[in-house]
């Protein structure tokens, strides 16, 4: 029980938590900008999901220097992989949301409407 | 095989009996028939002077070639059944031709003149031709089933196709005859042979409304002159298969003409008797109870 | 040796660099290809070196240390076969796009080169996360390349892309970091090794990723989205979205399996759902590049599920999957650039591809390969697959394959049809551009030349000899000398052929020997009649020659491989023989559907076969044990397709009556001849089964229904041609009878009847469509009295009708003194009662035929035709001839057949003495017969000569008539509905039913397909639903 | 309503699949290998005080090469977007003028940031922070500028040079690594100095500036699209 309480798991909900409003948001909105807005909180949980993995029980950043001397590294830090990899996907998850923005955009100056049940010129 | 005169010369006697005698009955069934219409009718020899009055005719007028050997066709089919068909059993004098083949040939070689006939009067140009043809071919089609059937019967009960062995099987008093051995092929065999001899329920082929315009007028004089001597063969010989498939067969002249006219005389009396059928009906009738005698006689033997 | 990081060094360093460039674009571009076609040269290097010596992959390690601590990628020879493809193709669509790249400047250049950078390193990763990063890449990559022409279609799309892409990577990356947490690592073969599917929520996490890659790869129903993009992204793209992006997924998916193997049995039937339902609704799609796209999900859908097959197929798997995944890759990339060329929105419009002819052919490549086809390599995947799949008695998965195949077929080849036929003359002219039209040839000659390898690398193809392809390709390479050049070649080819193999085979294999006989001298004498026609003729001669070296194939084939083989290549020739006619467009579509229906029977009863016996020889048809009845009806439904058996025959009348006037004897007296040989092969193999009595039995009566029916249909018909189709339906009916009998006698009057009707329905059909050329007409009432001009024509077809309706003396009659003999030695009286009905039927329309055309009243407008050319008449009498010496001499033909069946059945031979031959029941002697007919023909002739010398000819309307005589030939010819009393009395029997019962068929599954693809609507949120659905959905299928 | 409903019902579905992951989630109480030997080694191989840097220089150097792309090719089809905007039609932006306040602090304020940001990412293989951190850190200077000068124009020239050179730098970074060193992006073909000295860490400071800048101008010429896109509308 008391793994639930832990910063980590805490942590972890509240990005999972983010995610489903987000998923949420995405299935059910019917404007495009509050669809892209549903993708990057969907992005933003996702981002606390991995950096929560990353955490070790009472451990520091993982950055060598008065705090952590080179020897005890191994105990002392946290695992930096997932903070690496979170760099990363936040990141692409910029860019995704550049690109989505754009097109947003662009429908806009096409057809004046935000509404994505009016994009359905495409069908079967 | 080799090239044997007698047997030639005794097939061209019964070709010539077989001619006078057909020549006889036809002029006998149409005074029975006058007679029953309460006509005086034809003197007996009238046949004879058509035939000689036609053949000396020598004014005719053809319209090309196929025309011309409609008629031919037409005979060579009358006289090949004839010759691939044993007139009297006994002895082998009679036997003509038919140890060249066997029911199988003859049941096809009805249609040799048949065709011809067809495409010659189909030449002539005649559009009455066409239909009579035409009435003729599908009216055949149905006809065939009953009478295969019940020669296939036959076959099954003798254990042979060859009309020669059938008739043999039969000798040895009339208690032998497929009539009473096997009666449903019989019946279904005398019913088709209504159709195949042509009178009325089943002579719409040559129905009064056709008879001045149609091929008997197209075809005049010489032409006229070899469709009636077909004729004359045509109905013995068709007679005869019916005796040799069902009736014993002949084992002399007499037998032979008595029997033959019997049978022919059996579709004339149902031709007095019953009135002319329209195409549709006439096909369909032989699917009936023709049909069903067939299926019987076969099963019986199965 | 380059070093493989070298395609990612140079690719981003002339990305970056084109910054620097500024606006000078063709600077851009040129530099853009060079570094394609670089990378090209090193992954070429790669694979050569791989191919020649097969040594450890090269492991390359990014930032200098041994994963699992950095990322490696790996060069293997699967990695550089992949990214080989994905180079070339992006190359030479690099080379397709010059015109757009160049338009929209280097933006758009510096994306297509990320783009296919991407996918290398997708293919060449050995990192989850980096496989994560650069999949990120490709995609956004691509949704820059969708709005490569932005216009109102393609930005809705891109935005659909972009956002169903960001869901499922979002999965990916979810996942992804889980499976990191649970095994510690990101590299995807320690992951592996980590098993996470027996850990708690590690299973989830390789779950999440592995779908993301299924989900990559389009599966219907979540691929709405995918779709839009094919049809509104320029062709280019969608090129390299089905091609390559398409085959780096599967690759991926392939690569990943090991991590999470529980998918595979899952994966199977989602490909395989994916396969037949994409199929399904391409069906009532117009739109050629929305179709491409169901199209291409389809395929992708079906080599997912053969990726899950992997542990089924074994150590076939590679060569599987790999040859129907270059028939795709190569198919679709190239169908889409033709459509790039082309640049219609409605599939009729290609019609416009004749307009440049080679680009028909390249069409007409592809879609054969996508069907498979020999000689291309989906022929031999899919063929190795049905064999591996039903030696693991995987035969619902056959099944569906094989369904799927068959409703791809319908509607490429409706599409086929289409270019093939539609008139174009409205459409646009359009110049091709070299640009674009040189990736499309080369992908053709790509594929052929594949094709070419993987045919080397079957076993149980060893028997065929190439020549013949290559002859007919040397034709088509000629294709524009005239016509009698091709036509003596041609004949000189079958001739030569021939002569390579009758002489042996006729003391090796009698039966062999006869077939042989059939098709290739059958061949030469219809290719005579060739000669008879003006011009190039274009096509034809190619096609013909496929038709003639698959039927020799057949003939040659000693394992089912080579068989089936020859069975496409024949079917494919026909196919383009039949669909030369006028009107055939449709019955050319019908009887392709049938012969495919049929050939996917037939596949599957082989592949039961090798399942059970192990071996690809036609022979271990004798070996079956178990399941004996099911291959039989499976094979024999696929060889009565050919012989157009009541049920399957509906494509018949058409496509031969529609045919040319030469064509239609090759498709009607030779082409059906296949389908008895096959039936043959068959009974021979397997008639000595007590199971296949019964099965006989009903084929038996099968048989009896097929010739009456067929009979009374052609004497209801008007068209000459058709008739004489309907009555080859009727005649294959006789021998299929006959066959089943299976006794001594039985298969004499088959063998008997399949020369005969070889004979007699060539001559008919030779002359009917002879005098169809003269006349111009095929309805039988427009013609009339031609015997007068015709007198050649009109005889060669007296005799036909006679020898086909069986009066003695003429060939025919032997046939029917053989069938009274069998069937009554048989006891099949019922059966055998109806074929005798329907053969006296065949008087009926024997007697129209020769009436209506040759006799009766000349019309006005044909008192000036000629005879028959001399090119048609030679064949003719030659066959003429041939007939003759049969009627006159029995017994030279019935004896060797006679000795021939006794092998198989000694008992109720037949007994000669010279001319007579004597059974059980009856004698015959046809010789005897025929002379003493003559004989007394000839006398009676005589008499009537001597009697009426003087009869003098007279004028047509020269009749008798009861009231003054007609003078309009239209009138007085009675020919149209010769038969009505028949009709009323009968005419039941013929009524369309089995034709409804196809059309019910057909609209049932249109209306289905039609109903079903509703679900697109088109709405991006809607296609996001379903993603997430599929996720969820297949998440609680699996767990 | 009833599409609610299944929407709904979707959405648990998602919910049950994700909460697998979370039960079977239980902290970790320390380093799986992988992260100990970084931990233990990254200081010697490496010599990066910063170990995340480390890994995102280094370890995983590929991935952040292919970001780095992603970014890129955002910005270019960003920017190809407005090119099509531009080549249609030029209208001068009809926009509120910004406050006094804002364009005064700006003034200030936007050279601080922009030291700041070349600060992190000079020092990132130190302290937190690196060449993604700095070049968003000087894109929010950029994005002050545009909320203050709205109408003010930038070099796409220039952006796109900068662009180049880094991106190149950084290739070229990776390519020195694999002939130098012991392979494609390692830093060690630099000497690695002293473990927290500004110049130690081989090549990551290089490629960090690199970074720093490519990101800094990609992120610049998204923004500057997205805004004079946002001006025509």
């Amino acid at each position: 029980m008391t793994q639930y309480l832990s910063v980590e798991f805490i942590a972890m909900l509240t990005g999972f938590l983010l995610m489903v409003i987000g998923v949420w948001g995405i299935i059910s909105q019917k404007n495009l900008l509050k669809i892209v807005i549903g993708f990057s909180l969907f992005d933003t949980g996702l981002n606390i999901v991995i950096v929560s993995l990353s955490y070790v029980k009472n451990s520091t950043a993982p950055i060598l220097d008065k705090a952590v001397e080179v020897s005890d590294a191994a105990s002392k830090i946290a695992d930096p992989v997932p903070q690496a990899l979170v760099l990363t996907s936040i990141v692409i998850g910029l860019g995704v949301t550049a690109l989505m923005l754009a097109y947003v955009m662009r429908m806009f100056r096409e057809k004046k409407s935000l509404e994505i049940n009016s994009y359905n010129e495409l069908k079967w | 095989m080799d090239f044997d005169i007698k047997r030639l010369g005794f097939t061209l006697l019964g070709l010539l009996i077989v001619l006078n005698w057909g020549l006889l009955m036809n002029a006998f069934m149409r005074k029975i028939g006058a007679r029953v219409a309460r006509r005086i009718g034809i003197p007996w020899h009238q046949p004879w002077i058509d035939l000689f009055k036609n053949y000396s005719i020598r004014s005719q007028i053809t319209h090309g070639l196929m025309f011309y050997l409609g008629p031919i066709f037409r005979l060579s089919g009358g006289v090949g059944i004839f010759l691939f068909m044993p007139m009297i059993i006994t002895g082998d004098h009679w036997l003509n031709y038919s140890f060249q083949g066997d029911l199988v040939l003859i049941m096809y070689f009805q249609f040799f003149g048949m065709l011809g006939m067809a495409l010659g009067a189909g030449e002539g140009g005649h559009p009455y031709s066409a239909i009579g043809i035409s009435r003729g071919l599908s009216q055949f089609t149905t006809i065939e089933v009953p009478l295969t059937l019940a020669i296939i019967s036959l076959a099954i009960q003798y254990d042979t196709l060859s009309l020669a062995d059938i008739v043999r099987a039969q000798q040895g008093g009339f208690m032998h005859w497929s009539m009473w051995t096997n009666p449903f092929a019989t019946a279904a065999g005398m019913l088709a042979a209504l159709g195949t001899l042509g009178h009325s329920p089943f002579n719409l082929v040559m129905a009064p409304n056709e008879i001045p315009i149609g091929p008997p007028t197209e075809y005049h004089s010489t032409f006229l002159g070899v469709l009636q001597s077909n004729g004359a063969i045509l109905h013995v010989v068709e007679a005869a298969l019916f005796m040799n498939l069902f009736f014993g067969g002949a084992t002399n002249w007499i037998e032979f003409i008595v029997k033959t006219f019997l049978i022919y005389f059996w579709s004339v009396f149902v031709g007095m008797v019953f009135p002319r059928f329209r195409i549709e009906q006439s096909v369909t009738w032989f699917l009936k109870v023709p049909l069903v005698l067939g299926v019987i006689a076969v099963v019986m033997f199965m | 040796m380059v070093n493989p990081i070298h395609i990612v060094s140079i690719a981003l360093g002339v990305a970056f660099a084109l910054g620097f460039l500024g606006k000078r674009d063709k600077l851009s571009l040129g530099l853009v290809l060079s570094t394609l076609a670089g990378m090209v040269a090193i992954s070429a290097g790669w694979f050569i070196h791989f191919l020649n010596s097969s040594v450890e992959p090269l492991q390359i390690f990014t930032g200098g240390f041994k994963p699992p601590f950095a990322i490696n990628l790996q060069m293997g020879l699967a990695e550089a076969t992949f990214t080989l493809l994905i180079n070339v193709a992006g190359f030479l669509g690099a080379i397709y796009l010059t015109k757009e790249l160049l338009k929209t400047g280097k933006n758009m250049m510096l994306i297509f080169l990320v783009f296919i950078l991407g996918l290398n390193v997708m293919v060449m990763t050995r990192d989850l996360f980096n496989l994560f990063v650069f999949s990120e890449i490709q995609s956004i990559a691509l949704a820059g390349l969708i709005i490569l022409d932005p216009n109102r279609k393609s930005i809705p799309s891109g935005f659909k892309y972009v956002i169903a892409t960001g869901l499922i990577s979002s999965f990916l990356l979810l996942g992804t970091v889980f499976a990191y947490y649970f095994s510690g690592t990101l590299n995807i073969d320690f992951i592996s090794q980590a098993s996470l599917q027996y850990v708690k929520g590690g299973a989830v996490a390789v779950f999440m990723v592995i779908l993301a890659v299924i989900l990559e790869l389009k599966p219907f129903p979540a691929n709405g989205w995918a779709l839009d993009v094919y049809e509104s992204a320029h062709p280019g793209i969608g090129a390299l979205v089905s091609g390559i992006a398409g085959t780096t997924s599967l690759f991926v998916l392939y690569k990943l399996i090991p991590v999470a193997p529980f998918i595979s049995d899952i994966l199977i039937t989602l490909g395989l759902v994916s396969f037949v339902a994409s199929n399904l609704l391409g069906l009532s799609q117009t739109n050629p590049n929305r179709l491409l796209g169901y199209s291409s999900i389809g395929q992708l859908g079906l080599l997912s599920a053969t990726i899950g097959m992997q542990q089924l197929l074994g150590d076939k798997f590679i060569f599987i999957a790999l040859t129907i995944l270059i028939s795709h890759f190569f198919a679709k990339a190239g169908l889409f650039w033709l459509s790039g060329i082309i640049n219609r929105d409605d599939i009729k419009d290609w019609a416009m591809l004749r307009k440049k002819p080679i680009l028909l052919v390249l069409f007409g490549v592809f879609i054969f390969s996508l069907i498979g086809f020999p000689p291309l390599p989906s022929f031999f995947g899919k063929w190795s697959l049905i064999m591996e799949l039903s030696a693991g008695n995987q035969y619902m998965l056959v099944t569906s394959i094989l369904i799927g195949s068959f409703i791809e077929g319908i509607y490429l080849f409706r599409w086929l049809g289409y270019a093939i036929k539609l008139d174009f003359s409205d459409l646009p002219e359009f110049k091709l551009n070299i640009s674009k039209f040189l990736p499309t040839l080369t992908w053709g000659i790509l594929l052929i030349a594949t094709g070419v390898v993987a045919s080397a690398e079957m076993e149980g193809l060893s028997g065929l000899s190439y020549w013949p392809l290559i002859f007919i390709a040397f034709i088509y390479l000629i294709d524009e000398l005239p016509i009698y050049i091709k036509n003596t070649l041609s004949i000189a080819g079958l001739a030569f052929y021939s002569w390579l193999t009758l002489p042996e085979l006729y003391y090796t294999d009698m039966l062999r020997f006869i077939f042989m006989g059939i098709f290739l001298i059958g061949g030469i004498l219809t290719l005579i009649a060739g000669y008879a026609y003006k011009g190039k003729r274009r096509g034809f001669y190619p096609v013909a020659l496929i038709m003639y070296a698959g039927l020799a194939y057949i003939i040659q084939a000693s394992t089912t491989l080579e068989f089936f083989f020859g069975w496409e290549l024949m079917t494919a020739g026909s196919y383009f023989l039949i669909i030369r006619g006028k009107k055939s467009i449709n019955h050319a579509l019908s009887y392709m559907l049938f012969s495919i229906g049929g050939a996917y029977a037939i596949l599957a009863g082989f592949g039961i076969t090798f399942a059970e016996t192990q071996s690809m020889l036609i022979a271990s048809l004798s070996q079956l044990s178990n399941m004996v009845p099911l291959v039989f009806i499976l094979l024999a439904i696929g060889f009565m397709t050919k012989t157009a058996s009541l049920g399957l025959h509906i494509w018949l009348p058409g496509a031969h009556a529609e045919a040319e006037s030469d064509v239609s004897p090759m498709v009607s007296a030779i082409l059906l001849k296949a389908g008895v040989f096959g039936l043959l092969l068959l009974m021979i193999a397997m008639g000595n089964n007590p199971q296949i009595a019964t099965i006989a039995y009903y084929l038996g009566w099968l048989g009896a229904l097929t010739a009456l029916v067929g009979n009374m249909a052609a004497a209801f018909q008007e068209d000459a041609k058709r008739l004489l189709a309907y009555s080859s339906i009727a005649q294959l009916g006789y021998i299929l009878f006959a066959l089943a009998m299976m006794s001594h006698l039985g298969w004499l009057t088959a063998m008997y009847y399949s020369i005969n009707h070889f004979l007699y329905k060539a001559i008919l059909f030779l002359t009917i469509g002879a005098v169809v050329l003269k006349v111009g007409t095929h309805s039988m009432y427009k013609m009339g009295g031609l015997i007068k001009n015709m007198p050649l024509a009109f005889i060669a077809v007296l005799i036909g009708i006679i020898a086909l309706s069986g009066v003695p003396p003429l060939s025919g009659f032997g046939g029917k003194w053989l069938f009274y003999n069998a069937v009554i030695d048989k006891h099949w009286y019922f059966q055998g009662i109806i074929v005798f009905f329907s053969g006296i039927v065949a008087f009926l329309y024997l007697y129209k035929l020769i009436y209506s055309i040759f006799l009766g009243q000349l019309k006005d407008n044909l008192r000036h035709v000629t005879d028959i050319s001399l090119w048609f008449a030679i064949p003719i009498y030659i066959l003429i001839i041939g007939i003759m010496i049969i009627s006159a001499k029995p017994e030279w033909l019935l004896q060797p057949l006679g000795k021939m069946i006794s092998q198989w059945y000694p008992n109720g031979a037949l007994a000669w003495n010279g001319g007579l031959a004597t059974s059980t029941y009856g004698y015959w002697n046809g010789n005897g017969v025929m002379i003493t007919i003559g004989i007394m023909f000839t006398t009676i002739l005589i008499w009537l000569i001597v009697l009426s010398r003087k009869a003098q000819k007279v004028k047509q309307f020269n009749i008798v008539y009861a009231a003054e005589a007609p003078q309009r030939p239209e009138t007085t010819h009675q020919s149209y509905n010769m038969y009505a009393g028949y009709n009323k009395a009968l005419g039941w029997i013929v009524a369309p039913k089995i034709t409804e019962f196809w059309n019910m068929m057909s609209d049932w599954i249109l209306s289905l397909a039609h109903f079903t693809r509703l679900i697109y609507n088109g709405n991006g949120q809607r296609y996001l639903i379903y993603i997430l659905g599929y996720f969820v959905i297949i998440y609680f299928l699996v767990f | 309503m009833i599409k609610k409903g299944i929407l709904l019902l979707l959405l648990a579905g998602f919910v049950v699949v994700i909460s697998n992951l979370i039960i079977n989630f239980s902290g970790s109480s320390e380093l799986n290998p992988l992260a100990r030997y970084y931990a233990e080694n990254g200081p010697t191989e490496v010599g990066a005080a910063n170990l995340v840097t480390a890994v995102v220089v280094t370890y995983r150097g590929f991935d952040t090469l292919g970001e780095v792309t992603i970014l890129f090719i955002a910005a270019a089809i960003v920017g190809f977007f407005l090119k099509i905007l531009n080549s249609n039609n030029n209208r001068t932006s009809s926009l509120r003028k910004p406050s006094e306040i804002l364009e005064t602090a700006s003034t200030l304020l936007v050279p601080t940031i922009f030291m700041l940001g070349t600060y992190i990412f000079i020092n990132g293989h130190l302290t937190p922070g690196g060449g993604f951190q700095g070049g968003a850190v000087i894109a929010t200077g950029v994005m002050m500028i545009i909320l203050a000068r709205p109408t003010s124009e930038f070099n796409h020239k220039l952006l796109s040079i900068l662009e180049a050179i880094s991106g190149i730098g950084f290739v070229l970074m990776g390519v020195l690594g694999l002939i130098l060193a012991s392979g494609f992006l390692n830093n060690a073909f630099l000497p690695l100095g002293k473990l927290g000295n500004i110049l130690s860490a081989g090549a990551i400071p290089i490629i960090y500036v690199f970074i720093g800048i490519k990101v800094g101008s990609e992120l610049t010429s998204i923004l500057n699209s997205l805004k004079e896109n946002q001006n025509e509308v």
